[in-house]
Formats: C-alpha cells, sequence, structure tokens
C-alpha cells in the first residue's frame, strides 16, 4: 500500500524536503515574527545599563566551524556596545578569533554588513581596541585577568603605552563586566573570571553549550547568555539594529518546523504498524 | 623488553603521581613562585602536544605513502592526502599563517569543507530523529515531548500557530533540562573524580599499555 | 611566601573527605581486605562479547574510537575511561580474531591506542598479525565517517569525550547497519544523540563505572562503593541544606558560600 | 572572493554533502583533502604555540624553555622498536596534569557548585516560581540517585530512581532541541553562501551527476 511508505521514507527524500525547506528563506526572506527570550533580555539590559566610560571585554573566542552561530551574536553584541559610551576591549581567546574580528568589521557571508565605528563615533585606541590572539587556554584566562597588558602591543603590532583606553584597564579588578564568545571552555572562564574578580560574565555560546549553562545562570555565576542564531536575531531586534541574524531566523523557524513534522510523521506510522502487530 | 618497558612505565607513572598532586595542591596555595611554576607545567604541556603531532603525521604520511608505491586501495586519494598535508605544511611553516598563499588555501578549500561537515549534522539530525524518536516506551515518549515543545518554543514562527509554544519549551528548559543536566553532571562529576584518583595513586596502567 | 588561599576553605574541607572516602575504600576494603561488591548491571557491556562475535561472523572488522579529547585538559578522564575499555575491547577482539580499526584524532592519544593494541596482540602471541595501518590518525574526526563505510563495519564502538563529531561517526555506523555501542560524558549537548542513535549507551557517571564492572577487580569496585558514598553525601547535603534553607536557616547554603 | 574561489566552496561542499547520498569517489577525494589539510594545519598551529610559548623565550635566556626540546626527543624515538617505549615519559607528564586538572574541576565546579545552587530556598515569590524550585530540587535529587551502582533503593523509595531517569529524558530531550537549532544555523551559514554566490551553478551539475547515478542503478 502507497500509504505505508510515507512512514518509512528513504532518507534522501527526508534530506531533499529538509534541504528544500532551509533554501526558501534565503531566497525569499519571509519575515517570520521574533519574540526576545528571557536571557536575551537579560543579556539586552546589562549592557544598556552599561554606566557611561565603563570598561568592558568582549572575549571574540568564536570559531569559524560555529559558523553563523557565535558569528552574528558578536556582531550584533559589538553594534550596540560601539553605540554606547564604553570602553571597549575585545581579545580573542582561540586561534582564530583574529579573523573573525576583522570579518566583523568588514562583513562577510557569515557575518553581515560591514560594522564601521566611525559611524557611532568611535575612535580605535581611544573609545575601542583589538589586543588579538592570546593562546593557552585556562593559564591564558588566569593570566589575563592578572594582568590585562601581557600581550605588551595590540593585534596591529601598537604599543599599549600609545592606546590610551588601555589605562583603564590594567588588570581584571578595572572590568565592569565580560562577555565570552565561545563554544567550550565556560567552567574555566567562570572559575578564572567571575570565580576570581566577581566580575559579571556574560556568554554567548551556541545551542549545544546551551543546556549546561542554564545551571550556572540560576546559580548566578553566569549573569545572561546568548543562544545561538535565534539569541542574535532576539538581541538585534532588541537593540533596534537589524542585521544577518534576523534574515537567518526564518531558516531556523522553517527548519525545526521540518524536523518536527517528520518527528511526528514517523510516530504516526510506528502507531499504525504497532496497532496492526497487535491485531 | 618487558621488564624494560615496565621500568619505564613505572618511571612515567612515578612523574604522573608528583606533578598531578603538585597541581592539586596549587590551587589551594597563594604563592606567585608556584602559581607562576604551575603556569609554566601547562604551558609546556601546551608545547609536547603540539610536538606529539610528529607521531600522528609522521605515521599518516607513512601509511599513505606506502599505500601509493603499493598501489592499494583508493592509493589515488592517498596522493591528495600527501599533497594537501605536505604542501600546506611545507609553507606554514617558512612563513606563517599569515603568508598569503596558506590563507588562501585555507580560506577558499579548508574552511568550507570544515563547515560542510558541521553543516551535514543537520541532515543527520533529521534523519536520525525520524528514525529513533518513537513513543516506545515512556522514557522515550518524554524525550520526545520535551524535544518538540524545545523545537517549536525555539522556531519564532510557531508563535502564530499557539503563543504558549515559547514559554512552554522555556520552562522544559529551565526547569526540567535544569534539573535533569544538574543531577548528570553532578554524577560525571563523581565518575570522573575516581578516575583520576586511580590514575593520580598511581593504580591504573592500563592507559600506558600496562598489565594489571 | 606560600599562603594558603582564602576562600577555598570548603573546597578543601570537602576535597578531604571525598579523596579520603575513596582511597579508604580502595587501600583498605579493596586492596586489604579484597573485598568484592556487586555492580547494577550495565546491559553496553554485557552485549560487547556478542556485538564482537557479530562481527566475526560477518567477517566484518570493528571500530573503536575513544573520543575527540586531548589528555592535558579537563577532559582527560574521559578519555582514560574510554582507553581502559579499548584495552578490555582490543583484548578480546583479538582473542576471537576479529579485526579492530581504531581511529584518534589526537596524537598523544594516537600513541596510547596504538600500544594499547599491539600491546593486545602481543599478550595474545598474535604480535605478527598487527596492522599498524589500522590504528588511525585523523586529524579530524568526523571524516572517519567515510573510512567507516567503506570498511563496512560491523560494531562502531565509540567511548570517550566527544563533541560534535558523535552524531557523524553513528550515523555512519548505522548506515552501514553495524552496531553502535557508545559511551560518553563530559559533554552534554550530545548525550541525546547518544541515547537516541545507539544500540547500546553507557550516560555520564556509568561509564566510568564501566571499567570496573568487567574487571570485578576488588580495588575498583570498591572504588565505585565509595563514590556511591561520596554521592550520598551530596544528595544528603542538597536534602538537607535546600529543607533547612526553606524553613529559613540558611545555614549550610552559608557555610558553603551560596545563597 | 571571486568566481573561482566561490566555485570551489560550492564544489567542496556539496561532495562532502553527497556523503548523505551515498559512499562516493568525490566524497572520498574530498574527504582526503580535508585529513590532508587539518594535518598541516594542526602541525602548522602547533609549531606557531610552540615558537610563541616557547621557542622565543629560550632563545631570550629562560632556560626552563629546555624541557620542551629534551621531553620531544622520544617522539622521534617513537619511529624505532627499540625506544619505542620512551613516549611514555611526556605522556606521563600530561596525563598526571590533565587528571588533576579534572579532579580540581569536577569538585569546584561540577559538585560543589550544582550542589550549592541546588540548596536554595524554594519558597519564592510566585507559586509558580515556588513550584518550579521545588521541581528542580526534587528532579536534581532523584536524577542523581539513579547513578547509584552498588545500592538499591529501599521499598517504597525504589521508585526515585526511575523518576531520576524521566529527568534525563526530559533534559536530553531539550539538550536536543537547542543542538539542532545549532546545527541549523550552521547549516544556514553555508547556505548563503551557495546561493547568493556563483558556488549556485555546481548544484546544477550535482544535480545531474546524482541523476544519472539515480538512473544507472535503477537499471540495475
Amino acid at each position: 500500500m502507497s500509504f505505508d511508505k510515507l512512514f518509512d521514507l528513504d532518507q534522501k527524500y527526508l534530506y531533499l524536503v529538509l534541504a528544500i525547506m532551509v533554501s526558501i528563506p534565503i531566497i525569499k526572506p519571509l519575515g517570520l515574527p521574533v519574540v526576545p527570550g528571557t536571557y536575551t533580555k537579560g543579556t539586552y539590559d546589562f549592557i544598556s545599563s552599561l554606566p557611561e566610560g565603563s570598561v568592558f571585554v568582549l572575549d571574540a573566542a568564536q570559531t569559524a566551524g560555529y559558523g553563523a552561530e557565535l558569528q552574528t551574536q558578536y556582531v550584533a553584541i559589538l553594534r550596540h556596545l560601539l553605540s554606547l559610551d564604553v570602553k571597549l576591549v575585545i581579545v580573542s581567546f582561540a586561534a582564530e578569533g583574529p579573523m573573525l574580528v576583522d570579518m566583523g568589521f568588514a562583513g562577510g557571508t557569515i557575518s553581515g554588513t560591514p560594522v564601521d565605528p566611525a559611524f557611532y563615533g568611535d575612535v580605535y585606541g581611544e573609545d575601542y581596541v583589538y589586543l588579538g590572539f592570546i593562546p593557552g587556554g585556562e593559564t591564558a584566562f588566569f593570566a589575563f585577568g592578572l594582568d590585562c597588558w601581557m600581550t605588551k602591543v595590540d593585534e596591529y603590532g601598537t604599543p599599549l603605552e600609545d592606546l590610551p583606553i588601555m589605562q583603564y584597564c590594567k588588570t581584571g579588578e578595572d572590568w565592569y563586566g565580560i562577555m565570552s564568545f565561545a563554544g567550550g571552555n565556560h567552567e574555566q572562564r567562570i572559575a578564572q573570571w567571575n570565580s576570581v574578580y566577581g566580575v559579571p560574565l556574560l556568554f554567548g555560546v551556541p545551542g549545544v553549550s546551551a543546556p549546561r549553562m542554564y545551571s550556572y545562570i540560576a546559580t548566578g555565576q553566569v549573569e545572561s547568555m546568548l543562544v545561538s542564531l535565534i539569541g542574535a536575531a532576539e538581541y538585534e531586534m532588541l537593540s533596534g539594529k537589524v542585521g544577518l541574524a534576523s534574515s537567518l531566523m526564518d531558516v531556523l523557524s522553517l527548519g525545526q518546523i521540518t524536523i518536527v513534522f517528520f518527528i511526528i510523521l514517523g510516530n504516526i506510522g510506528y502507531y499504525i504498524e504497532r496497532r496492526r502487530g497487535v491485531k | 623488553m618487558s621488564s624494560y618497558d615496565d621500568s619505564i612505565r613505572n618511571i612515567s607513572i612515578f612523574i604522573t603521581i608528583v606533578i598531578g598532586w603538585f597541581m592539586i595542591l596549587e590551587y589551594f596555595v597563594k604563592a606567585p613562585a608556584i602559581n607562576s611554576f604551575a603556569g609554566t607545567i601547562s604551558s609546556i604541556s601546551t608545547c609536547l602536544l603540539a610536538t606529539f603531532t610528529i607521531i600522528g603525521v609522521g605515521n599518516l604520511s607513512r601509511h599513505h605513502v606506502k599505500n601509493i608505491l603499493t598501489q592499494g586501495r583508493n592509493w589515488m586519494p592517498s596522493v591528495v592526502l600527501i599533497v594537501s598535508c605536505w604542501i600546506p605544511l611545507v609553507i606554514g611553516i617558512i612563513g606563517t599563517r599569515k603568508d598569503p598563499t596558506y590563507a588562501y588555501l585555507y580560506n577558499s578549500l579548508y574552511l568550507p569543507t570544515s563547515q560542510a561537515f558541521f553543516g551535514i549534522l543537520s541532515f543527520y539530525i533529521l534523519s536520525a530523529a525520524y528514525r529513533t524518536f518513537k513513543t516506545r516506551s515512556l522514557d522515550s515518549t518524554v524525550l520526545l515531548l520535551a524535544a518538540i515543545f524545545v523545537m517549536m518554543g525555539n522556531a519564532p514562527a510557531t508563535s502564530i500557530i499557539w503563543s504558549g509554544f515559547a514559554p512552554l519549551g522555556g520552562w522544559i528548559l529551565d526547569v526540567c533540562t535544569a534539573a535533569g543536566v544538574r543531577g548528570i553532571s553532578i554524577g560525571i562529576a563523581i565518575g570522573s573524580v575516581v578516575t583520576a584518583l586511580r590514575v593520580l595513586v598511581g593504580r591504573e596502567r592500563r592507559h600506558l599499555a600496562g598489565r594489571e | 611566601m606560600i599562603a594558603f588561599d582564602t576562600g577555598k576553605e570548603v573546597m578543601l574541607v570537602m576535597s578531604i573527605i571525598f579523596i579520603g572516602i575513596l582511597l579508604y575504600m580502595m587501600i583498605v576494603e579493596g586492596e586489604q581486605r579484597k573485598k568484592v561488591y556487586n555492580i547494577r548491571r550495565l546491559a553496553p557491556m554485557d552485549a560487547i562479547e556478542e556485538v564482537i562475535g557479530r562481527g566475526v561472523e560477518m567477517n566484518r572488522p570493528i571500530h573503536f574510537c575513544p573520543g575527540t579529547g586531548a589528555l592535558n585538559r579537563l577532559e582527560a578522564t574521559s578519555t582514560l575511561a574510554g582507553l581502559t575499555l579499548l584495552t578490555y575491547i582490543a583484548g578480546i577482539a583479538v582473542k576471537v580474531g576479529c579485526r579492530i580499526i581504531v581511529t584518534v584524532s589526537k596524537a598523544d592519544v594516537y600513541t596510547l591506542a596504538l600500544e594499547i593494541v599491539r600491546t593486545a596482540f602481543r599478550l595474545e602471541g598474535k604480535e605478527e598479525e598487527f596492522v599498524e595501518e589500522d590504528i588511525m590518525f585523523m586529524p579530524q574526526q568526523k571524516s572517519a565517517a567515510g573510512m567507516l563505510q567503506r570498511e563496512n563495519v560491523a560494531a562502531n564502538f565509540l567511548m570517550g569525550a566527544w563533541w560534535h563529531e558523535s552524531l557523524v561517526m553513528m550515523e555512519a555506523g548505522s548506515r552501514v547497519g553495524a552496531m553502535n555501542v557508545c559511551g560518553a560524558a563530559y559533554t552534554l549537548g550530545q548525550l541525546p544523540w547518544f541515547v537516541a542513535c545507539s544500540d547500546y549507551v553507557l550516560i555520564g557517571e556509568e561509564f566510568y563505572a564501566a571499567s570496573a564492572y568487567v574487571s570485578r577487580d576488588p580495588a575498583e569496585t570498591c572504588l565505585i562503593a565509595g563514590q556511591d558514598y561520596v554521592k550520598f553525601i551530596c544528595l544528603g547535603l542538597i536534602a538537607l541544606g535546600s529543607i533547612l534553607a526553606t524553613m529559613g536557616i540558611p545555614v549550610l547554603t552559608k557555610l558553603f558560600g551560596g545563597g | 572572493m571571486g568566481l573561482y574561489e566561490n566555485l570551489l566552496i560550492g564544489i567542496f561542499t556539496l561532495a562532502i554533502w553527497s556523503l548523505i547520498y551515498r559512499e562516493n569517489i568525490f566524497y572520498r577525494y574530498a574527504e582526503h583533502f580535508y585529513t590532508g589539510f587539518a594535518a598541516s594545519l594542526i602541525v602548522v598551529q602547533g609549531w606557531e604555540s610552540v615558537k610563541k610559548i616557547a621557542f622565543i623565550p629560550l632563545m631570550q635566556g629562560e632556560l626552563i624553555w629546555l624541557l620542551v626540546p629534551i621531553l620531544s626527543i622520544p617522539f622521534f624515538l617513537f619511529f624505532f622498536k627499540k625506544t619505542r617505549a620512551l613516549y611514555m615519559i611526556p605522556i606521563a607528564l600530561l596525563v598526571g596534569l590533565g587528571t588533576a586538572l579534572g579532579l580540581r574541576g569536577a569538585i569546584h565546579a561540577q559538585i560543589l557548585g550544582q550542589v550549592i545552587g541546588t540548596m536554595s530556598s524554594m519558597i519564592k515569590d510566585t507559586p509558580m516560581g515556588t513550584f518550579n524550585a521545588v521541581l528542580i530540587t526534587i528532579g536534581t535529587f532523584c536524577t542523581l540517585s539513579y547513578f547509584t551502582f552498588t545500592r538499591e533503593m529501599p521499598g517504597p523509595l525504589k521508585s526515585i530512581p526511575r523518576v531520576g531517569r524521566l529527568f534525563i529524558m526530559a533534559g536530553l530531550g531539550g539538550a536536543f532541541a537547542n543542538t539542532t537549532m545549532g546545527r541549523l544555523a550552521n547549516m544556514s551559514g553555508i547556505l548563503l553562501k551557495i546561493w547568493k554566490t556563483e558556488a549556485i551553478y555546481v548544484i546544477a551539475g550535482a544535480a545531474i551527476i546524482i541523476a544519472i547515478d539515480t538512473i544507472q542503478r535503477r537499471k540495475k
């Protein structure tokens, strides 16, 4: 019976349907609604309530493997922070960081339109700085908290003495908050930054790492977080600076609905099969 | 031969014990000299990990060169492997990763391939979910329902159908997932303490290919 | 100048209690009194021999991977637990004459796996049958997916610390009809796949207990019993602490630096 | 990026994705290329961090870093049968460090951190909040008791581990959903590259190849 086949589809057809469903919004954005969740609101509230002139550290440890997931978050946060009057110190604890930070400023396929600090009236070295990649994982987190001048020069080779912003940022005690975009090593960051300096710690995490973060947020070790692309899209909506994430949200919506649809279809098939087996 | 191996194994286990307990005690102690020495050990280990790749890449190349020479199965792809390993390696060592040729190869060939492997996961998730997520027992039904509601909650578009998906999904994540994950994490942590302890008192030698 | 790092008192006391209990169980109960505790059934470990036997019958190899974690990081314990199980699995596979393929993505773990399998062959007196090429170094674990399909493996043992590669490996296994036997701790994001896609799975702590379950060595099983005592302490703290806090006396919570 | 780069991106992406159709020659070449390049990458990355961490300070006279070349000798000796066993010594250092960090981190962040997190007042401002807090505490308690190996819960408490298992499943369901979201987000990034650049032409080629293959296999 042809009806039965519907519940035991060849994998190829599943893949084809998924590919088509997720391609539709890329070719023609649908503009489906986005509703901000609690954690995104928490992050937005924290960042918008930063006092004037406070030092905020962005740990741009995203890797290209996570693709649009972390990069869109980084860009959304970067745009918002640049529009505020805060001292922004960017640093990377992942080797691919420098490449993706450059892509953030210059624009790219997984990063969206370019971010121009001058547009927000920000000057390099006074309002924001990029210190480059610091290797070493947990030991580096520890060392950076102890001495923010450990790199001696910024990513572009300028000595830190020549950058006025760095006078405000010498140790972890000077930070008002830190936000980390990372796919791993979250516990180590909590241990070295939140536990040692009591700095409010925010995270931008890929969907995979989110489950273990809920309990850290409940215990207050982590202030709040952005989860995956959806966090970035919600943040873009809240901060009113629409970028790539919002347009990719439709892909996520349709993709997840497709998967749920097939799970239900598979279960209907399973149910029918079982009833037939009983008879 | 085996007694020689054993004596080296004993020395290694001794080193493990010394380094391990030093690192544990270091955590409780506030002394710049000791803390920075611990940092040094950690840095040395990063370097050793890097130099260990000599064995890995050496053996990988040896196997594939052998395969090419004997014209075994898949020897043509083996040629690709050797070329794609050693040419970028030489460029990368002489220049750095900032070398334009290396950056070009990395950005236009390696990165897309790497991302494609990530992207393949979406397809696999779909087929795995379709095949295995069945309401076989109470356990799997709970798993299935939690997954469906959270997914519908994560897809903002579903708010058109029912605005309750997002809060319900959020509730499952905040309460059920938090509780379940917290229990699992504590369990995993206790398990890893035990495994670590066996190594740190020198009772575990199987990872060094030793007999009990 | 050496000083105790203040603020870590609770951690120190609890570490001493935990480590003390475990060491007592291992050394006194296990090694001196030779007491063997019964461990509750772990189906995956019972199935291993049968799974390998299936490989021999079908004349297809089995595949093992100790995860993608390195040795100098937090996840080292998972990797070590995986390698311990490799000792056991390789031992059986060599004994029954089943070809075993091991893929490893970290060079340090690769070296260990290579020597473990070599030793397994040597212990059975079959050192000349050992093929070094079967222990493969895969700088990116996910690229082993195609190899699993080409070699047509009969069983796929994935035991260690896993990240996103796990699903690729399991799907590759199920494509060729291999039995997936998995053990995973450390990364929670991957556990759903292990539960859904594998035929046998060791979740979380079960994975660490597995080697004691198969070896039935007194010291090891006593350690598992000690592990349970530590767990009872945690359970007691959770129950007592939350009840006290609810009654408005958060003594325990304050003592532990929470709340 | 120019035309050729975009075409290459398309070709490599689709070659890898063809694995979901079946294992084939395009995939095999792409995979071997990927393995090779990844091998070169870890060597280059490794060399850069060795240079940054050890080599430059050593040149400046910090003799402690001599340990790195000394401890690296066994890697070269690994290829000879007689000296092979020496690999254990540098491994021992790594294992000591890793297990110590694991033990430390497990007790501090995971056991104590999570236990403390659970030990809070269950009475919250709203009835719903109280209900949730009670549920989280019960859930954590039951889940943890599922992992007891040598003792069984006496009599009426037998159902506690069972409830714990249900919490584990609910937890995993949530984890599944979040992971899915992440993977789809990744995929959307790749699809953007393919659909919005010249790589789109590769899709047509791939479709033709798959169609031919399907017809040929039907004939067989």
